[in-house]
């Protein structure tokens, strides 16, 4: 086998609920009610995403990051599975989730941290219900899965209270699908009838390797192997991306269990701000899914269906230099840790001997700067 | 403190009941810890007393039920994992290594990982293979993660209540050859989880041991005593965090010291021992730390383990050497 | 949840073709096209494996043995798809398969080392193309995918050559179908079109877990998830264990890529001779799959319709008797292993350092017991 | 042997293609080591030469790479499974260490396991969290393991060739700090692959390291010779089997010996020099092993490795204290 091979993923029955020209268009089974306010809404969160997406790319060139894995091209599938959590709801996300970071109310600095290596995430998942970026592939999902069982046990799936039924939202890449932790996850999933939703941005690509090297069929069958619903939508439409999020969340707080969705999408930077595609990927391919780019859709159809004018785009673009600057300035005022806070947060209780090490280290580093 | 005495497995088994008393948040969950109550029964009769929410049989897969416990924490859950034999472990390393060690230094220390993970530990029962390992050398090495040992059933009863009260991730070391060796009364008040204690006192060789070989230990004492040999014997209870003071303080006695485990000599316990030891008592050493531990071998079938475990014989040649060094 | 619930498992479209009274049937899906003299010969297997184990559970109880894995029940599953394996198939087992073994022309005194602590295996898998048994749940699965993938690279699948075409066969339990290790293998298989057939023999129980603890649907589903064939077969049934299993390793022979068989069967006897299924497990399921056994049926067939009479079943019997001599008079003379030898095989080129620790050891010993 | 001198990652590679080019069983296997040739480029080019057959792009699982890897040994194949960096190395960690580790014993010595797994290691890159491990002691006291160390070219080339050449399964530790450091010409021969190497010799302090410290280490030697001090650096090369020998040989001469790795100290590899040199060099030492080591938290971030890594000041620190002592 050579090159990515189309043929074997075709794009099949997903759901779309706007076309890349930007038409609206009906699936009975996700049907959405939707202002045109709320898609104007949609559109600005969009644009800051990525507009979050390229000042952190500038900046890595910069030098002011390490390394930035960019979510350019699934910014709709973000934001329509973000958007559709409530507040109260748990999302598990990779170190590629910006776009939901952003629906979580989570200041796009506090996740500059890990990147500049000021921090290793450091942020309290409770206080946005959003957790810390997970790096090891597919771990997350078992804490998804774990965070799910304590929302069962705390009574919170299918009261019917709405400000207390909860839903988890795990998300993972199409490579991600192969590992072990994914699948037990699913096992658990199923088994436990859990309250979690399975989100798998299917970007086409785990680095170099197409997603023909994972698996040969669809990624959203992997669900009926384990007995509970996948679904596959259109990861660059931010509407089918929020219908069907919502919808599976729904069922997940409702008590019905588990939905798998893969978001078929694709990522149209490199892996990260170190990876090379051109040893690996066409350029047509980039090409062609240029032509699917999940803002120009919305664009068209505000401009042609909701007629919004051109101040309605240059306020977002406004905000959009705004948060550029917000980003900017602060990623340099990161403040730097202290050495010894290395010491810190080992343990709930540090032992003795780490004391020991930190006083010696301390001393050592105040020696040498001397 | 119990009018009655009991085993160790008993031991646990009450301990582990009075965290889930104290505690609503305390889940226990592994594999057959339910009905079954652990294929060495620690866990018998919490299921139907805590009902299933709260003693959980899990599915098949040891990564599964570490990385749904790390969930479980960072919802406000203390979980307590019951992995069901040493070897079985290792599919869940990597959840213990790289997520619940180091969770709450990624967190900022703004998310605790109260979790304990239960490992039936060590050989001598006469099992088949993977059921005889020694595997705490592993989780000493790796920051974030605390490692005790019981050798008693006093000590295990509290020490798994302190190990599941405590905030950070505790790996709990229960030597299975001892789970129904003889009785004990329970103490009336626990020792601290992380102090060694000198459960005999010597002046001429300190022992030092933790978990399983505490027995093999204390009878070496006894037959050394025999020739006039007085054995100091330490229980260091917990191999990380290391209460190496206390061993030094018995070294700066003695001036002889031995260390004896389970797991394989080369890059295990002993090691980290001797290193500290003769780092921070170099002049009080007469001879340099020996060591009686496990060889550099797989765990052997189980009709060598006798000839392969630390046992008495082999811990009294190195007390000799020791003196006669 | 509190009992093990068999709604949700009822008995579905699986594959028989030897009813429970002994009937024959037809599935169009698996011609059987075979005499009353092989019939014959898969009774013969199924009371010799039936023997084997009747044997090893004794010479436990008598200490001879520190444990035993029984496959009281299972017999038929396994006989079924250990005939179905050419000479160079290679079969995985995990450490129950004593009727494949027995197929495999594997010396039942072989398997008994391990559980006698006399050694660890200590076999060549390649001998009679029968893997070592493997404890650590499902890890076998990855290497019979392993192995696939060198079948592949042998040139020795979808040549029409039989003498040199080769299937591998992955046995597992329902209890496995959890592990990360046996969902990453369907993974590899899918991708890769291994020639590699799992037989799950779904006994039902993990030790005390009903198998709806790990799944909500019947495991053969699993497979469609990741894109290959699953099927059901009545794994108390060996004709139909044999045609399925011989219709798959067919498959993967021809490079038509893996299938995922699940035998549908029960275990007989407690998880090995330390367990007590008293504390987890209704006597009367017991009872009911008493009828379904997997001899009895072969047997009324062979009675019935091929007019066996009693000399064929005393010759049998009188075989069985021989064997189980055998297997007891051999068990107590298994070698026990000299204590140097747990050195010998820990690597290929012996380190200097263990070969200084082997010369202590073997020094002290001798002083010792001198 | 070379004529112009390269760096350890094109020696890597040169290596790596010289063993396939000579045994048509090996294979190499891992997540982008095909058309990307790696995230650090040590397969380059070698898909394309040997065919995607020989040079495997596996699905993203570390338990099916390492596991699918045993299949194929036992199928007759030499596999070389590339971690992509040491902090994934754990989802393989129980085929590792119950498989890999074990297989030929359990087969009586019936079954090789001629498997390298190459691991990228260690920090000083400036890479987010779980890039950065130091993962080798886990490995060194696992039976049934070879662990080894690159730090130059010249190694670099031999070792990976020696490694994929030897029946037992090795874990190969490549510095990734170094990957494109200094280029360096490539000896005619190789040193043997399981022996240490007196790199710089001196008669004041023995300091022992291997892989990604030894730069630090012949830079601390020359900053001490300014200073009169003369360090013997000794390059460990192999972790496990440890050629102690060479290591005593020279601290029989110093009397003094600072040990420094990367790795967490708790339990390191310097714990098992230590407790061995001082077992059976005891009267040679003027001093106890120092050790030099990463501390025993986590990785930092990033901003903080310099400091936390054993670096120039702090090895030089070390050795005035075994001086002095
Ligand atoms: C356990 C583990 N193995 C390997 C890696 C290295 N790695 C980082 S991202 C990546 C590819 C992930 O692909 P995918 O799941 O599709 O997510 P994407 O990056 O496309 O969003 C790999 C192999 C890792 N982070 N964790
Ligand atoms: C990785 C691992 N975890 C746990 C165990 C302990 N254990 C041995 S058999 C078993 C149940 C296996 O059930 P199943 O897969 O259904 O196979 P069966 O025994 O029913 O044939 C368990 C949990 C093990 N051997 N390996
Ligand atoms: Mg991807
Ligand atoms: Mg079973």
């Amino acid at each position: 086998m050579s090159e990515h091979v189309h043929a074997v993923h075709p794009e099949p029955d997903m759901v779309q609920l706007l076309t890349p020209e930007g038409q609206r268009v009906d699936n009975p089974d996700y049907p959405l009610d939707i202002s045109d306010d709320e898609i104007a809404g949609f559109y600005r969160d969009l644009v800051l995403v990525r507009r979050i997406d390229t000042e952190a790319i500038a900046l890595q060139r910069q030098g002011e990051l390490g390394l930035w894995a960019s979510l350019l091209g699934q910014e709709a599938a973000q934001i329509g599975a973000g958007r559709a959590l409530r507040q109260h709801d748990m999302a598990f996300p990779t170190y590629r989730e910006h776009g939901v970071a952003w629906c979580r109310n989570v200041d796009p600095l506090t996740l500059l941290g890990l990147f500049r290596g000021t921090n290793l995430g450091g942020f309290d998942p409770r206080e946005h219900n959003f957790n810390l970026y997970t790096i090891v592939i597919g771990a997350q999902t078992l804490h998804a899965a774990g965070y799910a069982m304590g929302v069962i046990r705390d009574g919170a799936v299918g009261t019917g209270d709405p400000t207390r039924d909860t839903a988890v939202l795990a998300f993972f890449g199409d490579g991600a699908s192969s590992q072990g932790d994914v699948n037990e996850s699913f096992v658990w999933a199923a088994a436990g009838n859990l309250p979690v939703v399975f989100f798998c941005q299917n970007n086409q690509w785990a680095i170099s390797e197409p997603v023909e090297r994972q698996s040969r069929v669809p990624l959203y069958r992997r669900a009926s192997g384990f007995g509970f619903p996948g679904v596959r939508v259109d990861g660059n439409d931010v509407l089918a991306s929020y219908a069907v999020t919502r919808r599976a969340l729904d069922d997940a707080r409702n008590a019905q269990g588990p939905t798998l969705i893969e978001a078929y999408t694709y990522r149209m930077n490199p892996h990260t701000t170190n990876d090379d595609p051109r040893r690996y990927q066409l350029g047509s391919e980039r090409e062609t899914w240029k032509l699917k780019d999940p803002i120009e859709r919305v664009r068209a159809y505000l401009t042609r269906e909701a007629k919004l004018g051109p101040d309605f785009f240059d306020d977002v673009e406004q905000e959009a230099r705004k948060l550029a600057e917000h980003i900017r300035s602060g990623c340099r005022e990161l403040p730097d840790p202290t050495p010894e806070s290395v010491f810190d947060d080992v343990y709930v209780t540090m032992p003795d001997e780490l004391r020991e090490q930190r006083t010696d280290f301390t001393e050592f580093v105040a020696e040498v700067s001397a | 403190m119990s009018d009655t005495p009991m085993t160790m497995a008993k031991a646990l088994n009450e301990g582990l009941r009075k965290a889930m008393e104290r505690d609503p948040k305390v889940v226990i969950m592994g594999e057959d810890v339910g009905k079954l109550g652990g294929v060495f029964r620690i866990t018998d009769g919490l299921q139907k007393d805590f009902g299933e929410d709260r003693v959980i049989d899990t599915p098949l897969a040891e990564s599964g039920i570490i990385g749904t416990a790390v969930g479980l924490a960072i919802r406000g859950y203390r979980p307590v994992c019951e992995i069901q034999f040493d070897g079985f472990v290792f599919p869940g390393f990597d959840q213990i290594v790289n997520q619940v060690a180091k969770f709450h230094n990624r967190s900022a220390g703004l998310v605790k990982m109260p979790i304990t993970i239960r490992i039936p530990s060590g050989g001598g029962i006469g099992a088949v293979e993977h059921h005889s390992e020694s595997v705490e050398t592993y989780f000493a090495h790796t920051a974030g993660l605390k490692v005790v040992a019981c050798s008693n059933p006093s000590d295990a009863y509290w020490m798994i209540q302190d190990a599941v009260a405590d905030d950070d991730p505790v790996i709990f070391i229960e030597p299975k050859r001892l789970y129904h060796a003889a009785k004990a009364d329970i103490a009336d008040a626990p020792t601290a989880l992380y102090q060694a204690r000198v459960v005999r006192p010597g002046q001429h060789v300190t022992v030092v041991g933790y978990g399983g070989t505490m027995s093999t230990l204390l009878e070496s004492a006894k037959v050394a005593a025999e020739d006039g040999i007085e054995l100091e014997v330490i229980d260091l209870r917990s191999v990380s965090p290391l209460d190496i003071a206390t061993v030094i303080e018995s070294v700066q006695r003695t001036g002889r010291l031995v260390v004896v485990h389970e797991a394989p000599q080369s890059f295990g316990i002993g090691a980290e021992i001797a290193a500290r030891v003769t780092e921070q008592a170099f002049y009080s050493l007469e001879a340099p730390v020996l060591r009686v531990t496990g060889y550099d071998t797989p765990y052997p079938p189980s009709r060598l383990e006798h000839e392969w475990l630390p046992n008495l014989d082999r811990v009294l040649d190195a007390v000799d050497k020791a003196l006669e060094f």
